[in-house]
């Protein structure tokens, strides 16, 4: 048992810092957030080319790096505290983790190839238009005809949809239900039928798109995995995304903290820092006992991960560790945000000042993957029932 | 104790209900349920005639004494006309600042003069006003003004310099009434005085202050060599502390039951869209509406004690003292509600680029509620110094 | 409209206030608890004789002052505030609410005389072992034999029940399940039968027993309204029993403000009272905003009451005003409770100190006629149901 | 990062477990799962003997080096003994005081004559050790010591005099370790030492406190001119404070692993109880144990952090900042749920007069937690002074 980073892991988390922070900044997250597709593809190329972070756990086979989710979540816990605009979360955490669990050898030969090479991003489109984590919340629907599949319906909250090279579409056989009939496609997003707009969202940070399937037609190549069976395997990427969003969560917790915390120290008002007031102090304590306390949750749960990529024995304990870090680090995230904005006073209440990008990101990605009740009531189902 | 309202006031109570129902109609309709709190920068104009036509109607000022033009209204009818007001989704008072506070600082420190020249033009609906407090740097710390106001002998006015924040409707007002430093060599809140300014001067600017809605309620004033008459400040140089508290506590009035109708009306769209999409049946979520629902009945039963002991020693009642924190407190957690009640689905905006729907501004702008007027941390502190007898915070 | 108290309900509660300050103190209330009747014989008759305040809101044709329920909860707020140990809250606000609603002239005339005259006193046994406030908990149960009714079965949680001289006994009618064939039965406590044992419970300072009831006979003059009728009256009772029981947590709310915030202007640390810091202000701050908004609630439910005792036009919200008071005052009492021991500090963890005394009545007050959850969860059936 | 143990740990995990499962039987049964908080009152004598069985299966001391009685044993292997002894529902050590804060003082401060006299007793079981840190109106102000400690020539010994509270098992202890003033014109944390003070003494008297439970795990401890041997101060007059903070690192060690066993077992009690009873069908109930849960979990991870993290430079991590503060009011939070989750049953006694249910006992014992070795609120001072770098509080 070593629950630390090893040397190699605390380099590419500090790797990740000092970029992030010359690239992320405040003028640039601002300016990618008002553009058209939500991130700026010059820094996406360079971080494709010069850190190769879109193949961080990606097989070595595969021309990935052969890392493991330790080190993607430390990147994305930096991602989330510089709240980096880019394609990374919808392509690794969601694309690279459903091709590394249903697509087959072609398949990933193909696909996480090219995303090793930075020419094509992708991501996930599972959910119906009142977004959802579970089965059946999944609405678009398939019928076989012939060896082709032929899909229909709208996903709703996919991920960088507007811009991704690679959907990859959980859809269900008509007239299945809940868990069963549930399959996974990799549909390139030029493919006749599909057509992406635009879902404009409080938090710009992360562009959301409708993904519309009229009579889309796919071969077998097209297909993950075997028909109807997708459901298992979803879930778990689902998993493996919710504790790479959880890390993304605990980055940004802990930069509201170091904002408020920094402001705190230069606000003068009574005659002092309003660092010295107990009740500032006070929030301040709890904040960081919640950036600490869902660290630890997420860092669990990243082993958790890797174990569960490689079969170990810790496998098992996805969902729960998953769960426990959604549940802590949503809340944990949205109370700091509060708490930071309570402490910034009138200027918190500002566009200028970058702490209402957190506060509508903490309440986006609570939401995502289902809120703190929707994780608690899945762990007590583990628990109680 | 008694809570029900005599005939004549339930009389009282149809004449007004009426009087909005036949008012708030044709081109006045598009302002129902408009202009309150994350809104107050829609419909402008539309919202200054409509405080003309209230006017007309001698609706404006109901509480002011008849000899200022009000109506003289006892309490209870006061309260029904707010309710009323809020129940009909009146829009949003674009007057309250000159109605409620102006106004009655005014009628209670004023010269003849100054109520001459001002009280008609409240009560007419043809004169905004907007309130100079807030500094930047200053915040919570009311008695930290630094914006300084030096009498010209040669020109008989008074000369203002410095600048104000968190001033609402700054840009469509007519008047400011702000609070400077008298006496440049004073301190904390000795050496103030109380001015009223016309904003239409070369010495004012207003510039927006854009939030985190993406909209601009509030605005930054600048005070450049702005004029004042010498007839202008309310009572002496060096009073301007007194008038400004004395102000203070006409915020805790029967306009509180008015806010709450309207709080009423936001809880109401988010109990329709519980019912609508389900989270109504969501255990949990119950809990939350269940929650928010009785805390604003408390919310009203508190000011009805408010309202009922004001006959008392003047002193602010502990029922009062609380008001602010528990409001601000309510009013952030229906914002939050507002959204979570509507799962994923509630992130999702009016419009593109950045137009947010209703329930998203009231969650977004509600932020704003445990900060301006003393945080929420500024009130626990008064509470428990001036409700409590604890001791202050020592000198740092 | 006049939400505030008249001059005579003032001086009511101000009476209340100085009599209890002198006979209800710690020490009185120590000797109390531990006694195995649980109260003082001869502070209750000194109660009914000069007081008569068990004769509070019995109409004057029966003997009483005729008074209303706001003079009621005045009177409870300050017995909350001194934990009196007397059957008062039994006997008037279980007792003759009961009766109030649901005896017939004749029985009003027995036993509320016998009452104002300080010679019974009464209770209220309703739900079976496991406690809870709905028809379902109602377990005993009772045949028609002839022109008799026979009672069988075990009530719980019966306060005072060991020295109530009258049992006002729900049951149900055999093999009826729900709100119906639910009747009340007047019991006197030496009926054949019934045979009662004390119920030991945390909290010391309000007895609780269990009544059994074994082939207990009753004759039609003991059945109170009509046979299988009862729950709607009962549902009432309980109504107006709980609102006077939310009056006394903000009286015990009350209390704990005021002993934590004198401890923390005594108590000194790093060369300062502790009610200089912060930390203590705020909290203290938060309990008066419990204590006065919980006020305010039970104030406006005390009228409501008054008016639902009277027909009058806000009689129809009895059920929604008693448990908006009950849901806030239960959590309000339990939190200022937890936050008075707190500020105390080790002392307030010592049995010497009563902060325990209301730790432990808070605790027990928000379980009895149900919790705050519980209560919530009402309030939500009326506006989203 | 990683999270599994080797094949030598899994087997060193199986010698402890089957040596409990072994030892846990016959009279003993009856300690299982006895002598945690609020229960540290119950059967002390044969408490006692259970440390002297643990001594002689070299269990007592498993994380103290070789050369002081100790097994040595690893970070991973030490988890490992506490995880299985909690997990057996072996009894509280009376023991721990001497074990995990007396005992490793000494290695760290005290003298080779210290070492030889006292080690041997805490590794035998057969000498128990309690603590003199707080007192009657210093509380939360641990440097405000009033207890005083003079050095008498003629006899050669320090002459103590004061008073301690809340010292646990000073009843059933041989010695007591105490921080008393050695300079008596020193001030806060100056001129303080650390004394290792035998109890069977006539200048030492024992009262226990009679707490909330109705029972005496604490107790005051009056010293009367007691005597302490010259040998017997650790490190130097006014050396106290330092040996002090160094002994409170200790309470952050592996055996927090141990602790979360326990309320593990007592989280399982309340689960159980849930499922038997029907609240664990009631989705508002599911909510708070699924949070308790979780939130214990994240405290076992926290830990594996903080222990993981130990061999870094030395100073207190982030994760071991917030330890206190967090497991306390988890603590608390468990002991509300536990008597919640029994509705209106959960009051009712396990017998009369006052004999509290198991979880009755831990409802109100855990407010304790959130009090002694720091409160809540002195815990977030520290955090935000160590670990934010705020400023302290002005002087008064």
């Amino acid at each position: 048992m070593d629950f630390v980073f090893t040397e190699e892991q605390q380099m590419i988390r500090d790797t990740a810092e000092s970029f992030l922070a010359e690239v992320s900044t405040s003028e640039a997250v601002r300016k990618a957030m008002v553009s058209s597709v939500g991130f700026d593809e010059a820094l996406w190329q360079k971080i494709c080319a010069d850190m190769y972070w879109q193949a961080i756990h990606i097989p070595e086979e595969f021309g990935g790096m052969g890392l493991g989710y330790v080190e993607l979540t430390a990147m994305m816990e930096q991602m989330g505290r510089y709240l980096l605009c880019a394609p990374f979360y919808s392509t690794v955490c969601l694309g690279v983790n459903t091709l590394l669990l249903a697509a087959n050898e072609e398949q990933k030969a193909e696909y996480l190839a090219a995303i090793c090479e930075g020419r094509l991003t992708a991501t996930l489109a599972y959910c119906g238009v009142r977004g959802g984590r579970n089965a059946e919340d999944i609405s678009a629907t398939y019928s076989q005809q012939g060896d082709d599949f032929v899909l229909e319906g709208e996903c709703g909250f996919v991920v960088d949809g507007l811009t991704a090279g690679l959907l990859l579409v959980a859809a269900r056989e008509k007239g299945s239900s809940g868990e069963s009939g549930i399959s996974l496609f990799a549909v390139p997003a030029d493919t006749a039928g599909v057509s992406r707009s635009n879902l404009p969202v409080l938090d710009q940070t992360r562009k959301m798109a409708s993904v519309r399937l009229e009579s889309v037609k796919l071969a077998q190549a097209n297909l993950l995995g075997s028909a109807g069976q997708a459901w298992p395997v979803l879930d778990k990427v689902l998993d493996l995304a919710t504790i790479a969003l959880a890390a993304e969560q605990v980055g940004g917790s802990q930069q509201l903290l170091d904002s408020a915390v920094a402001y705190s120290k230069e606000r003068v008002q009574f005659n002092r820092p309003i660092a010295s007031f107990q009740a500032i102090k006070h929030k301040a304590a709890d904040m960081m006992l919640r950036v600490e306390a869902g660290r630890s949750a997420v860092y669990y749960a990243a082993c958790v991960a890797d174990e569960s990529l490689q079969g170990g024995e810790l496998a098992g304990e996805l969902k729960e560790a998953a769960s426990i870090a959604k549940a802590y680090c949503s809340d944990a995230y949205f109370k700091n945000a509060g708490e930071a904005m309570q402490i910034h006073g009138g200027v918190g209440f500002t566009w200028e000042y970058d702490v209402h990008l957190y506060f509508k990101r903490a309440k986006a990605s609570e939401h995502m993957l289902g809120n703190a009740a929707y994780h608690r009531e899945r762990v007590a189902q583990v628990i109680l029932d | 104790m008694k809570l029900s309202f005599s005939p004549e006031d339930e009389k009282f109570r149809e004449e007004i209900a009426s009087w909005l129902k036949a008012n708030l109609s044709g081109g006045v309709e598009q302002l129902k349920f408009r202009g309150g709190p994350g809104d107050e920068h829609m419909f402008p104009e539309e919202r200054k005639q409509w405080e003309q036509k209230l006017a007309e109607g001698k609706w404006t000022c109901v509480g002011w004494p008849k000899e200022h033009g009000g109506r003289g209204l006892p309490i209870e009818q006061q309260v029904i006309f707010f309710e009323e007001y809020a129940r009909a989704g009146a829009p949003g008072r674009v007057g309250h600042i000159g109605e409620g506070l102006a106004g009655p600082t005014i009628i209670a420190f004023g010269s003849d003069k100054q109520k001459q020249k001002y009280l008609p033009g409240i009560v007419a609906g043809t004169e905004l006003w907007c309130q100079g407090y807030s500094e930047p740097g200053a915040g919570s710390d009311l008695a930290n003004v630094k914006t300084k106001a030096r009498f010209d002998e040669s020109k008989g006015k008074w000369i203002i310099n410095g600048q104000k924040v968190w001033t609402s409707l700054a840009h469509e007002s007519d008047y400011c009434f702000v609070i400077a430093r008298t006496d440049p060599d004073s301190k904390a809140h000795k050496g103030l005085g109380f001015f009223l300014i016309k904003m239409d001067q070369p010495g004012v600017t207003v510039r927006p202050i854009e939030q985190i809605t993406g909209t601009s309620e509030f605005n930054e004033v600048f005070f450049d060599d702005a004029e004042c008459d010498a007839d202008d400040i309310v009572g002496e140089p060096g009073d301007g502390w007194k008038v400004a508290m004395g102000l203070l506590g006409y915020e805790r009035g029967v306009s509180t039951l008015g806010q709450q109708m309207a709080f009423k009306n936001e809880l109401d769209q988010v109990v329709a869209l519980a019912k609508e999409n389900g989270a109504a049946n969501d255990p949990v979520m119950r809990q939350r509406i269940a929650d928010l629902y009785l805390r604003l009945k408390i919310m009203r039963f508190n000011s009805m004690r408010m309202l009922s002991d004001s006959a008392g020693d003047g002193s602010l009642q502990k029922e009062a003292l609380i008001y602010k924190l528990y409001w601000a407190t309510w009013h952030r957690d229906l914002g939050e509600l507002a959204v979570d009640v509507q799962g994923e689905t509630g992130q999702v905006l009016e419009a593109e680029p950045y137009e947010l729907t209703r329930l998203q501004s009231l969650y977004l702008f509600v932020r704003s509620d445990t900060i301006y007027g003393g945080t929420n941390e500024i009130q626990r502190n008064i509470i428990a110094e001036r409700g409590l007898g604890m001791p202050k915070e020592p000198k740092w």
